[in-house]
């Protein structure tokens, strides 16, 4: 009986939140109630999603990844430059955009795990310089257009489908995502490890655990999630110089939302995917009652801070 | 129970600090002499040099404190546009005014930091966050509310940035006095060795009799007074407060990269203002020489970002412990 | 809660100086203290006795402030006190060293002995003072610690002296010891005794907790033992037998401490090092074979932890030739030496064997992750729950819940967590650090059966340890370092005396001594 | 960034008038050189700064954060490069949009005494003031782009302004858009001046001509979010008819947002983006592109040298014209050969470099 209780308590409660917010969207308006509706709100939820669940490897190990959101803008003006808006180049891009998000994620690991010096600082450094990377790169002012064929990720939607009618490609990205990160850390040694060593690094070091790998695999999942978001992103809103200027918070916003702990050693893929819904979800709500902008930011930080205050009660009871 | 490990040298603390200014100042005079600039080292052009760390430095020594005592503060950004804000509207260009707006400023620097305190140290949310949200409030409710708090710092106030004492600018003798009673209070005061225990471990400080809480919450009232008073300085720099003042000067991750870099531990519990100020000096040079160097602006956020990291790695690289 | 009808219910004995009553604990629902109660007279040594987890640091936890008793009531000198903060305790003259170190790391050692009590002129702290201070309070330890030494350059039972100097600089007329020895080695610990003999004459009541039992007999008056939360007695120094003692404790005797000793002859050469050295140690000649408990002794700064570490490939040797199952091990790392089969038990559980928040199956699966392919889970299907009861049996451990965090455990069940991890992943050479750190007799016991059933299997351990009741008790060869030598090596069943001249007097007198 | 916003309405009606005379004055100066023309006549004597090249021109600029800055910078760059006999050198500092930065690199310009001119591209107004009064007194100053509180530059060049701004979208919604339409003003951010002056403007328009919108939405000019904002008024409101911008860089994601929505495309408006004006020529929806022409940083540069020589300039203010482009000119801005972030009044077809210079092909 305990167990069944105690199990029930550990119902991550921000799928409660979600499921409220929802609810209230729905009430408010009518398009949400549809499965089309729903897949469109799933189809923007899509890069805070991916970016909550790359950023909790990082923090799950211990860490922060703050430069995302640069690389958010890297990669839209890669993608924008490589391509000049020429469809043929798109598969370049790609490529090229992942290889970027590698060597940004490397760059991060071994800055921390080799040059130890704390993730904070280490990715508020790559943070500028990836930044100015990308304005040194554009001129400041990215030439060229998205060719269609790649935002046909972020932006595409099929219509006619059986049962929903309209269905996003981004949703199909997300979900892709979603199953291949919550494998790697709930399905593998290394997402178990990744627990272990954001909770006591050097105990894992001394039971053989490659510590500073992963660690620094840890910034390059992070990295490539934030390729992906990226891609989506660009693909739904085209380019612009500023596409992932906060994106950073947003994502550690919404891991905190989903219950993983800051500095390590707690948290889940669940908990990720539901946290960058919960904020998004309020986004919309925001958007939907109509509440002025400003007041908008102030309401997500005292959610942030509730959401914080309400895991460190239930985080306590170790 | 023998054994002797090696003694601190006393002066063993500043060698860090002290290489950084003086790394910092060669580059600077190197550059002024190469560059033909040689003005740029004359008095003027190196109070305009430490007059580029007051804002920062300020509010760095308030975040030193924070630091120490093992938390942080996200929100002196937006602290200080709101502190710089209120403190020009309620002075509204009248200078009987001035000692008001002053207090007001400081009132809710207090406020703030409480408020940042309590949620940390009693409600033991995670201060990154703490601070981010409470940060967020502040912006939101600036933002909003910002057109009726229209207003300007009156001349008279405007001393306190561009006055002179004996050809010292005020300004830096600001940064001066906050430098050295935060440095005292640290280094001699019963206070201060408690904030270090609060800040090397919680538990260990609270089982040693220190009402751990307390500490936690002053170090966040003392950055948020900081922040209010680098508000105070930056409105009467700029004769009036802006609500982005704060968030496009960079204050907060700024202001935590020069404490990182002047050796102060991200964990808490060792450092001091030494360190911060000599990071402060070192990002105060980075922008003048980049000046003079007519560094492309772009490259120059590329090299920033390498010299942040590469100054903190200079010292971590050598560490044996793992760090996150 | 219920102290004040305490009062006239519970009339304090009048010799008592300190009296707890009817004391009640839980945490989380599990309640860990359940009414119990015992007093302390001025002048009295009285030794608190129990398994892991039985509740002693509890007890001492709530008499101390360092969190409230659910029930029951504390009379102090014939007032009833309620401390809901260390500092009340402190202030009511209660002193005490908590069984985990802690010291802050970055500041030196005076400031860690007067940390909360700055001796200080209007806020202004007086550091002239406090170092005068901190050095009498180190001499009269013994100890020749520099007061300006920053903590974390000190090793272990170095801290622990600046720890008990730090419960001693209070004007304590309670002295709560909570095993001050585990760190130390025998001279350390026989000064320590000096001291608690001297306090004890100036009228100081001393409670004293440890898990070596011949300490307890040695300088206790009388001796509580607790058992699961409950006090089972209180006996005086007479009727305190140690089989007495150990059957209230475990429940049964405990004829045999230490297995029979090899029956086999050693094996085939599992560790060879040849003139091993790096910063802290110098020409380590050393040969264990598969079969072997071969037991380091040495005191404190030895370099007999050093060793350990060496071989591990924590902070490897830099010089000279080791071999390990006849491959050469250079460029060593703790990863490369678990891959080959290395174990490695380290002395401080807290900090470098666990992660507290994680589960039991977590943490006892790391060594097998670890060795695994990183995209495999091999802990997946059917035999998962199988070898965690094989192994919890084999440690004897009783902890149900494998999936609560191992931070809820006493500190003999996570040391058992850590065995469990190690024999998991079916090592060759076993090196175990201090492996009864704070262990209960019962689980002693249990530790020192399964390291010898490791060696009977054929593995091969090298034993590092400050106690030398163990080294001699567990070992087949022993070995004795000083000055980060191997001074000499001894037969099994040496005596202490001889073990203790070669560890204290260093390679020239001993050999003169021989 | 910003005055503070102007409060008292009576000044707010007469600017609002003033400026609404000054869109249909006619500009004196060379017609095909519109960064040369003006529209107030005052000039100011500039023979005391007379002086023999070649100069040291100094500038300190708010930043290169936006794309219509870094064109911008490129004109003034591209302007320097047709006067290189003249100009020695060009000193750059970047405050990176910071007030306290901005000052602090004045004053190092004019401590260093390496400057005969200089000038000032203002983060915020007000906070500079103090700094280029300090300026004035040691050397030549010009301001543009956002000006400051006090008469000492020998000019500040300006364009006409936010109101004439605001007021040319929303007279081109009220005048094409059916009776009883539905339009959605999107915002930048509140509480910065210019956008503010443009949606005063606008919402006055509106409201003299009957006109309610049916939302006042903040965007942050995110183009994913204010994608999400015009999907979210679709699904509410069922159909909009025309969407007003205080920032053309919004203007494409509407398109787009109607688009995705299978709806057809309302009037929008937006401003020189050449990504703007490439889609409104394509897709043939009713646009209007009201300008802040990138061309006064040229007008900078060739103040200042004017200023050195002792030429007289327009000023205290030089007022540069500001087309507008209708679909009567579209024809003469639209590039497709232009990036889609290049603005097209930025007077550099003829500047060297040109259209490389601004990521263009030829
Ligand atoms: N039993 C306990 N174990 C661990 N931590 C505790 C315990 N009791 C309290 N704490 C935490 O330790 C912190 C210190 O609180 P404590 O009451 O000891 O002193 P304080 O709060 O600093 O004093 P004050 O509130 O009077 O300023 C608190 O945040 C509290 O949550
Ligand atoms: N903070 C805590 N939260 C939850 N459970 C705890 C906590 N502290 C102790 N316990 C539990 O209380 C019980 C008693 O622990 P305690 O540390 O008092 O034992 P002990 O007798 O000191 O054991 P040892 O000899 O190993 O030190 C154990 O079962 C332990 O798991
Ligand atoms: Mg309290
Ligand atoms: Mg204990």
């Amino acid at each position: 009986m305990t167990r069944g209780l105690a199990s029930l308590r550990r119902i991550n409660p921000t799928i409660l939140v979600f499921v409220v917010l929802l609810a209230a969207i729905c009430w408010m308006s009518p398009l949400y109630r549809t499965p089309a509706g729903l897949l469109s709100l799933l189809q923007r939820a899509a890069p805070v999603v991916i970016l909550s669940c790359g950023q909790s490897f990082v923090l799950i190990a211990g860490g922060f990844d703050l430069a995302s959101g640069s690389l958010i803008t890297l990669v839209v003006v890669a993608c924008a430059l490589i391509t000049g808006g020429d469809a043929g180049w798109t598969w370049v891009a790609l490529l090229a955009s992942y290889g970027i998000g590698a060597a940004v994620g490397v760059v991060n690991g071994v800055i921390v795990a080799r040059g130890k010096v704390p993730s904070i600082i280490a990715t508020l450094g790559t943070l500028l310089s990836v930044k100015g990377i990308a304005m040194m790169w554009s001129g400041g002012a990215p030439g060229g257009y998205l060719p269609a064929n790649l935002r046909f990720f972020g932006r595409y939607v099929w219509r006619h489908v059986p049962l929903v009618g309209r269905f996003p490609v981004a949703v199909v990205v997300l979900i892709i995502s979603i199953a291949i990160m919550a494998w790697l850390m709930h399905g593998t040694n290394f997402g178990r490890l990744l627990l272990m060593i954001g909770d006591n690094p050097r105990a894992a070091e001394l039971a053989g655990a490659p510590v500073r790998r992963f660690r620094m695999l840890t910034f390059v999942i992070s990295a490539l999630a934030s390729v992906t978001a990226g891609i989506l992103l660009g693909g739904f809103s085209g380019v612009s110089v500023d596409v992932g200027t906060g994106y950073e918070l947003q994502a550690i916003s919404a891991a905190v939302i989903g219950g993983v702990v800051l500095l390590g050693g707690q948290g889940s893929m669940l908990g990720a995917v539901f946290g960058g819904l919960t904020l998004y979800a309020l986004f919309t709500l925001l958007n939907l009652v109509g509440f002025p902008e400003p007041m908008r930011v102030a309401v997500q930080g005292i959610i942030l801070i509730a959401a914080a205050a309400l895991s460190a009660r239930r985080g306590r009871r170790i | 129970m023998s054994g002797a490990a090696i003694p601190r040298g006393g002066l063993a603390k500043f060698r860090l600090p002290l290489a950084l200014v003086i790394c910092a100042a060669v580059v600077y005079a190197a550059t002024a002499l190469g560059t033909a600039q040689g003005e740029q080292l004359s008095w003027s052009g190196v109070m305009g040099l430490l007059q580029r760390m007051v804002a920062l430095g300020i509010v760095a020594v308030g975040q030193t404190l924070v630091l120490l005592v093992g938390s942080i503060d996200l929100s002196v950004a937006n602290l200080i546009s709101v502190s710089a804000v209120i403190a020009s509207h309620v002075m509204n260009g009248n200078t009987d005014a001035i000692a008001l707006g002053v207090l007001a400023a400081i009132a809710i620097g207090i406020l703030v930091g409480a408020v940042n305190g309590v949620l940390v140290a009693k409600l033991k949310v995670s201060p990154l966050i703490a601070t981010l949200g409470v940060g967020l409030v502040l912006q939101g409710v600036l933002t909003t509310s910002y057109e009726t708090l229209a207003g300007s710092v009156p001349a008279s106030f405007r001393v306190l940035a561009y006055g002179r004492v004996a050809g010292l600018p005020l300004a830096i003798l600001l940064l001066i006095v906050v430098v050295a009673l935060a440095g005292f209070v640290l280094a001699r005061t019963a206070a201060g060795y408690r904030l270090y225990g609060v800040g090397g471990n919680v538990q260990t400080a609270r089982l040693a009799g220190i009402r751990t809480d307390r500490f936690i919450i002053g170090a966040h009232i003392a950055a948020s007074v900081t922040a209010a008073i680098s508000g105070l300085y930056l409105a009467s720099w700029l004769g009036a407060g802006t609500p982005w003042v704060g968030r496009d000067g960079g204050y907060d991750l700024d202001s935590i990269a020069v404490v990182v870099i002047g050796g102060t531990l991200l964990s808490g519990g060792r450092g001091g203002v030494a360190g911060t100020i000599a990071g402060v000096f070192v990002f105060a040079t980075i922008d003048a020489v980049f000046n003079m160097l007519q560094i492309d602006p772009f490259l120059g956020q590329v090299l920033r970002g390498v010299i942040v990291v590469g100054a903190v790695a200079s010292y971590t690289i050598r560490t044996k412990a793992h760090v996150a | 809660m219920s102290s004040m009808g305490a009062i006239s219910i519970w009339t304090t004995e009048p010799e008592a100086l300190l009296t707890m009553r009817d004391i009640s604990k839980s945490f989380l629902g599990v309640r860990v203290l359940s009414h119990i109660g015992f007093d302390c007279r001025a002048g009295e040594v009285h030794a608190l006795c129990g398994e892991n987890g039985a509740g002693k640091s509890t007890l001492m936890k709530i008499l101390s402030g360092a969190f409230p008793a659910d029930e029951g009531t504390i009379v102090l000198d014939g007032t009833v006190r309620r401390f809901t903060h260390p500092s009340q305790a402190r202030a009511a003259g209660i002193g005490i060293i908590h069984q985990e170190l802690s010291l802050l790391p970055h500041r030196s050692v005076a400031e860690n002995i007067y940390l909360g009590r700055e001796p200080s002129r209007g806020g202004v702290v007086d550091r002239a003072r406090m170092g005068r201070d901190a050095r009498r309070a180190l001499s009269r330890l013994g100890s020749t610690i520099e007061p300006q030494a920053q903590t974390g350059d000190l090793t272990i039972a170095e801290q622990q002296v600046v720890e008990i100097a730090k419960a001693l600089a209070v004007d304590a007329r309670v002295l709560v010891f909570d095993e001050p020895t585990a760190p130390l080695d025998v001279v350390e610990s026989g000064k320590l005794f000096r001291v608690i003999a001297e306090l004890r004459a100036t009228g100081v009541a001393i409670i004293y907790i440890s898990h070596r039992m011949r300490e307890v007999f040695e300088i206790a008056d009388r001796v509580t033992v607790l058992k699961d939360g409950r006090g089972m007695a209180t006996l005086t120094a007479a009727q305190a037998t140690p089989d007495a003692v150990i059957r209230l404790m475990v429940g049964r005797p405990i004829s045999d401490l230490f297995p029979p000793r090899a029956t086999r002859p050693p094996g085939a050469v599992v560790l060879q090092i040849q003139d091993g050295a790096n910063g802290h140690l110098a020409g380590i000649n050393l040969t264990l074979r598969a079969g072997e408990i071969m037991g380091v002794a040495g005191l404190e700064g030895s370099g007999k932890m050093e060793l350990a570490r060496a071989i591990f490939g924590d902070e490897p040797f830099t010089s000279g030739e080791i071999t390990l199952l006849s491959g050469a091990a250079a460029a060593w790392s703790p990863r490369e030496a678990v891959r080959r089969g290395v174990a490695f038990l380290p002395d401080d559980r807290k900090s470098e064997g666990l992660g507290l928040r994680q589960s039991l199956r977590d943490n006892a699966l790391v060594v097998r992750r670890s060795l695994s392919r990183a995209l495999a889970l091999p802990s997946r299907g059917n035999r998962a729950p199988a070898i965690f009861d094989a192994l919890f049996r084999k440690v004897e451990m009783r902890a149900a819940d494998v999936d609560a965090p191992v931070g809820r455990l006493s500190g003999g069940n996570q040391q058992k967590v850590i065995v469990a991890r190690w024999l998991a992943a079916e090592p060759r050479l076993w090196i175990v650090a201090e492996p009864t750190r704070g262990i209960d007799v019962g689980a002693k016991a249990a530790i020192y059966g399964l390291l010898r059933d490791y060696a009977e299997s054929g593995g091969a351990v090298l034993m590092i340890s400050s106690d030398l009741t163990e080294i001699i008790g567990e070992s087949d060869r022993i070995a004795v370092m000083a000055g980060g030598r191997i001074v000499v090596e001894l037969p099994p069943g040496a005596s202490e005396e001889a073990i203790m001249a070669h560890a204290v007097h260093g390679p020239q007198v001993a050999e003169a001594l021989a | 960034r910003a005055q503070t916003a102007a409060t008292n309405s009576a000044a707010v009606d007469k600017e609002f008038a003033y400026e609404q005379t000054l869109m249909s004055a006619k500009p004196i100066g060379p017609a095909d050189k519109p960064w040369e023309q003006s529209l107030s006549t005052n000039m100011v004597d500039t023979a005391k700064y007379k002086k023999a090249p070649p100069y040291r021109v100094c500038f300190s600029n708010a930043s290169i954060s936006n794309p219509w800055r870094v064109v911008g910078w490129k004109v003034m760059q591209a302007e320097a490069d047709l006067h290189k006999s003249e100009i020695a050198s060009l000193s750059y500092a970047d405050a990176q949009d910071k007030d306290d930065k901005q000052i602090s690199d004045i004053r190092a310009f004019v401590t260093g005494g390496k400057c005969d001119v200089l000038i000032v591209s203002p983060h915020t107004s007000d906070a500079l003031t103090p700094v280029v009064e300090e300026a004035c007194k040691s050397l030549p100053v010009i301001t543009f782009d956002r000006n400051v509180r006090t008469d000492c530059p020998v000019t500040a060049v300006r364009t006409i302004g936010g109101y004439a701004y605001g007021m040319a979208g929303a007279n081109f919604i009220v005048e094409n858009m059916p009776k009883g339409g539905k339009v959605l003003m999107l915002r930048t951010a509140p509480g910065i001046d210019v956008f503010e002056t443009r949606s005063d403007a606008a919402a006055k328009v509106f409201k003299a001509a009957g006109i309610k919108p049916i939302g006042v939405e903040f965007t942050g000019a995110d183009n994913a979010k204010t994608k999400a904002v015009v999907s979210d008024y679709l699904s509410r409101v069922g159909k909009i008819d025309a969407v007003w911008v205080d920032f053309g860089a919004m203007s494409v994601a509407v398109a787009e947002a109607f688009e995705d929505a299978g709806q057809d495309y309302p009037i929008i408006t937006g401003e020189d983006q050449e990504d703007y004006l490439q889609k409104w020529n394509q897709e043939g929806f009713k646009g209007i592109a009201p300008t802040y022409p990138a061309y006064q940083w040229r007008t900078a540069l060739i103040a200042a040298l004017d200023v050195l020589q002792g030429k007289p300039v327009y000023g205290p203010d030089w007022i540069l014209p500001q087309p507008l482009i209708t679909s009567a000119n579209l024809a003469q801005y639209v590039d497709p050969k232009m990036p889609p972030l290049h603005y097209a009044t930025c007077g550099c077809e003829t500047l060297p470099g040109y259209p490389e210079r601004w990521g263009g092909k030829k």
